[in-house]
């Protein structure tokens, strides 16, 4: 299953969830946020959701910025 | 001598010096930086994370969250649309973190890659659907007095002039437009914070938008890219103080010459003077 | 971070704001605002002792002898000789009362009672004098470069150009002319002291006149005629400090217009931009 | 020397300085101030025909209608839809004139009574209306660059940036934005006309605005509230001639100091020098 | 409109403007530009005579001396006593001539090398003694209030404060200081002529110089370094001229904001304003 | 017939086109536009334009402004 | 005897010191300088200096300036 | 002889006036001040100013200058 994350192509040998992916990333408990096809996934639907083929996948966190 | 507090909205700081995190050569400069300049409010971008590297040295490793509140912005967009994603996106980093700031953002809808000035009208869309939304909006905005002015009836809880464009270091360069800007909005209102957001080069621009009547100054370029920021950050906080007192204190007027300082009477017996 | 002390000839100050005592509502403010400033040098003027009322309130009995250094200075004279006068008469009496200031005077020698401004050649003429009567000369003058030079070539322990004229509250009315002096003034003597007196009307002009690169800044009525002298103290000390620590810290150059603060990189996928 | 003629839309001119009618103490001596100012190209309001003393003084008895271009103007406007209506109005008029005039329109959308200060929300609003109903539209609005920019964009036939409020003499406020102005509204465009609009005040801003690079300047108060009118209109129209010529002469770098202009060679055998 | 004549010492000129013949490309270039810059009145400096190639170009032969009132200049001296020597070479020079410039001289006593700023102390000695000689002093200083005064007390025909460093194109650094000199200068004597001379970069310099109440302006590399000499000539010509009727007029004064260039009555009936 | 004229109420005693109101204010052929109703009508149309009751009639000419 | 003190004729009874002088002014050990005739006469002097008809004597001290 | 010309060393074979340097320089008529050990010369002295040994001789002229 192919994905977009972060503008790259990505690809999911198996359908994840959110919260599978980014333990995937190694970023489990790490400060980032979500947006799914534009749309923001609060941490609590992270394990509900589930990825779909074509997924646009964004995954953030804080940088330095002023 | 009574020191008020900054308040914006829901929000209370007693340094009325807001600082950035970016340009730093260092994240341990940044973080002294931080610490010296007294600053109680950092604002901070929202990116990416990089996937690989993951492991590298993340900005939230540096900084004290418990000491600080964290602004997000929306620096890098230029629709209000991509503007309130990415507010949305800072604030649930935010809340994760359970940092106050999870309530607030500081919006910016710029107008062009280059110069990086807002866009009044996008930003003006963005600050009502925010508003809407229940974030506490501030809003950084040119010194055009209407535009402050609608941006304020819009909801914004703190409109941001800019004294020059972001990074420009030329400090303030329409302060009779910032007069305006002020008059507009503390007239009846005179509690409502307006901070003076980008253009700042040496401590003397801060000390004069203070001078102004601005509540606060927000800057990042001028300290982190100072030859030394940490320096710098300790002049910036000198200067905010300087600027808040001398606003209070009621300035003399100026005038084209002179008025002795030492007595004219009792000299002794002098030459013929002319 | 280094805070180099304030060296004029023999005397050394931790502070870098010299206060004058004049023009205050009362003794009891003076006293306060002197002590809020955290000036270390204050300068007096010398006049005829009241015969009468000769118990009245004496500035003296409202100052600490032993915390400050008095610079007395010679206001009111309008010829070398004069100035000369009084300048020794000031000496006298801090002889008695050992003050450290007994072996130095502020010098002015004024040009015109209206505007007080001073007058460059009989100025240069009392400095000769008064340095071969040992004095240490801190000596009031205008922004005029060669003036300056001149002035140091006579023996001045400190050249003080005026920012703008006394009490006039116009601040640094010609940054060029005062860095064409500093430039004079300190080439292959970094150390000599440059103190800007006169003309500070606000917080900021302390700032921006430390940022062009002065030692210290002297003032009396920017203080002493605010509507709140004690507040507009700490603002001048803390002007003092942003001033000294933005100049030592090199700012930014400046620009048209903008650096981005944030990265520019990594931005999440957006709408399309300009 | 090449002098081009100022081409704004359809129009093109000989002069450019445009001026207003309004404010005289007489249509006589506003009369002799048009001809005085050698301007082709004067801007006037829309307003309720007196219906009684319908046979007093009317201004356009004053203006031979062969001799200047009309430029209506929708001043005293608060929304899109009133700068419409005006517009419109403006241009009926001078249709029943055969006055090259009625093809364009000077938009003026204000935000506020007191201020007179342009709203740029609602000016780009009514620019865009007003291109589509054919008309060529001089938009006078804030220096706020990127609001010049989307005027432009929406087919305004000519950027109008204030230099400082209407009427209010300080000249050029902010250089800084106006040169951005410049840039964004000539790229690629060199010839698209940006007239400075409001807030000069004497000769010297009128040479500024020309030496930025405008293409022209209008005002009205600065001859209007002149203590001498006809002098001041000739005063304005030799200092767009001079700003105009300033500008494309290339001026001389500014420098901290001084090249000799004499010879610094074959200088008589002088005393030793410093 | 009156257009007094500039009167200094014994000589009459229509035009304002007095300009410099060094530092052209060209002689050529040079008789073009002063034809163009509309100037009577043209300074020169006095050198040793070329021994070898004497047949060379001399500036006398582009010159047309019924033409123009010549200003000998004493450019390059940093003595009194030199100042004199040169002076009168000058004056040996144009009787020769038959110049009616024979009887005054350009007085500069420099006091450096590298910055060519006027030495105030040797320039008053060589004032007095070249009025002593009978010579019409136009004396170059700096804007010094007070050396101004005491430069008209030894008996200069004009006093000629420097707006700006010679040659730096910085144009006016301190119109506080002008006003001051213009103030002593021209109190219970308003029709002494004060020149400003030297720092003028562009066209608006000499307008603002004017407007501040001078009777002319002194200029040089401004016009001969430019891009375009002869364009600048005639932009510095038509400066000249808007500046003196700017002053002659009586400019509006100065506000925060605006007043209505348009009536406020009379408008259609709109939508609600704000 | 009462209309409204330039702001102020204004009684006709016979219904108008807006070039017979023209007319009867002594405005004809002066340089004036016409609105009714917040809609300009044009000279061209001036005799064909009959007044209704309660017409609101701006006219309006060119005065001095900057 | 006629001295001028401080710009003011004063007169004195009999010829005094300016120790003596200072005295009587009730400014003995006050911080003061004073001048006879344009001169400054150190305090070490003060007992030894007898003023003279037509002296002009000035007793200065300090005061607020700036 | 030898004088100094405008700072240069420079040999007369004889012994010359001020009008007589000038003419053997080709400078004879033209517009320049002569100046003998810091002293103006005027021109109606020439013909009978007799250089000296080791005279400073300036020969000057106008040149561009503001």
């Amino acid at each position: 299953m192919k994905i977009t994350l972060n503008g790259e192509p990505y690809d999911l040998d198996q359908s994840l969830t959110i919260a599978g992916l980014l333990e995937r990333l190694g970023m489990t408990g790490r400060p980032v946020a979500v947006e799914v096809n534009r749309q923001l996934v609060p941490r609590a639907e992270h394990d509900g959701c589930q990825l779909a083929e074509a997924d646009e996948v964004e995954v953030v966190t804080l940088v330095g910025g002023g | 001598m009574d020191d008020a507090p900054l308040r914006i909205g829901s929000h209370t700081f007693g340094s009325r010096l807001l600082v950035g995190t970016g340009k730093y050569a260092s994240y341990e400069t940044m973080q002294e930086a931080l610490d010296v300049s007294g600053s109680e409010c950092i604002t901070v971008a929202v990116r990416r994370e990089r996937l690989i590297d993951a492991e590298g040295k993340n900005l939230l490793d540096f900084i004290d969250t418990k000491r600080y509140t964290i602004l997000p912005n929306t620096a890098g967009c230029f629709t209000a649309d991509d503007a309130i994603r990415v507010a949305r996106l800072g604030r649930e980093i935010l809340t994760q973190m359970n940092n106050p700031g999870a309530n607030w953002v500081k919006l910016e809808v710029l107008g062009d890659t280059r110069t990086l000035l807002p866009d009044p009208i996008a930003t003006l869309e963005a600050t009502e659907k925010l508003v809407e939304e229940g974030f506490e909006v501030l809003v950084y905005t040119s010194d055009d007095p209407i535009v402050a002015k609608r941006l304020k009836a819009a909801g914004a809880s703190s409109v941001m002039p800019a004294g020059s464009p972001i990074g420009s270091g030329q400090g303030i360069l329409n302060a009779n437009a910032l007069k305006i800007c002020l008059e507009y909005l503390k007239e009846d209102d005179p509690d409502y914070p307006v901070i003076i957001d980008a253009g700042v080069g040496a401590a003397s621009d801060v000390t004069m938008a203070m001078e102004l009547g601005a509540d606060g100054v927000l800057l990042n370029t001028g300290i982190a890219h100072a030859a030394d920021p940490i320096r710098m950050a300790r002049a910036m906080k000198a200067a905010i103080e300087a600027g808040y007192d001398s606003y209070l204190s009621g300035r003399i007027p100026k005038k084209l010459y002179a008025t002795a300082s030492s007595p004219t009477e009792g000299v002794i017996g002098l030459s013929k003077t002319k």
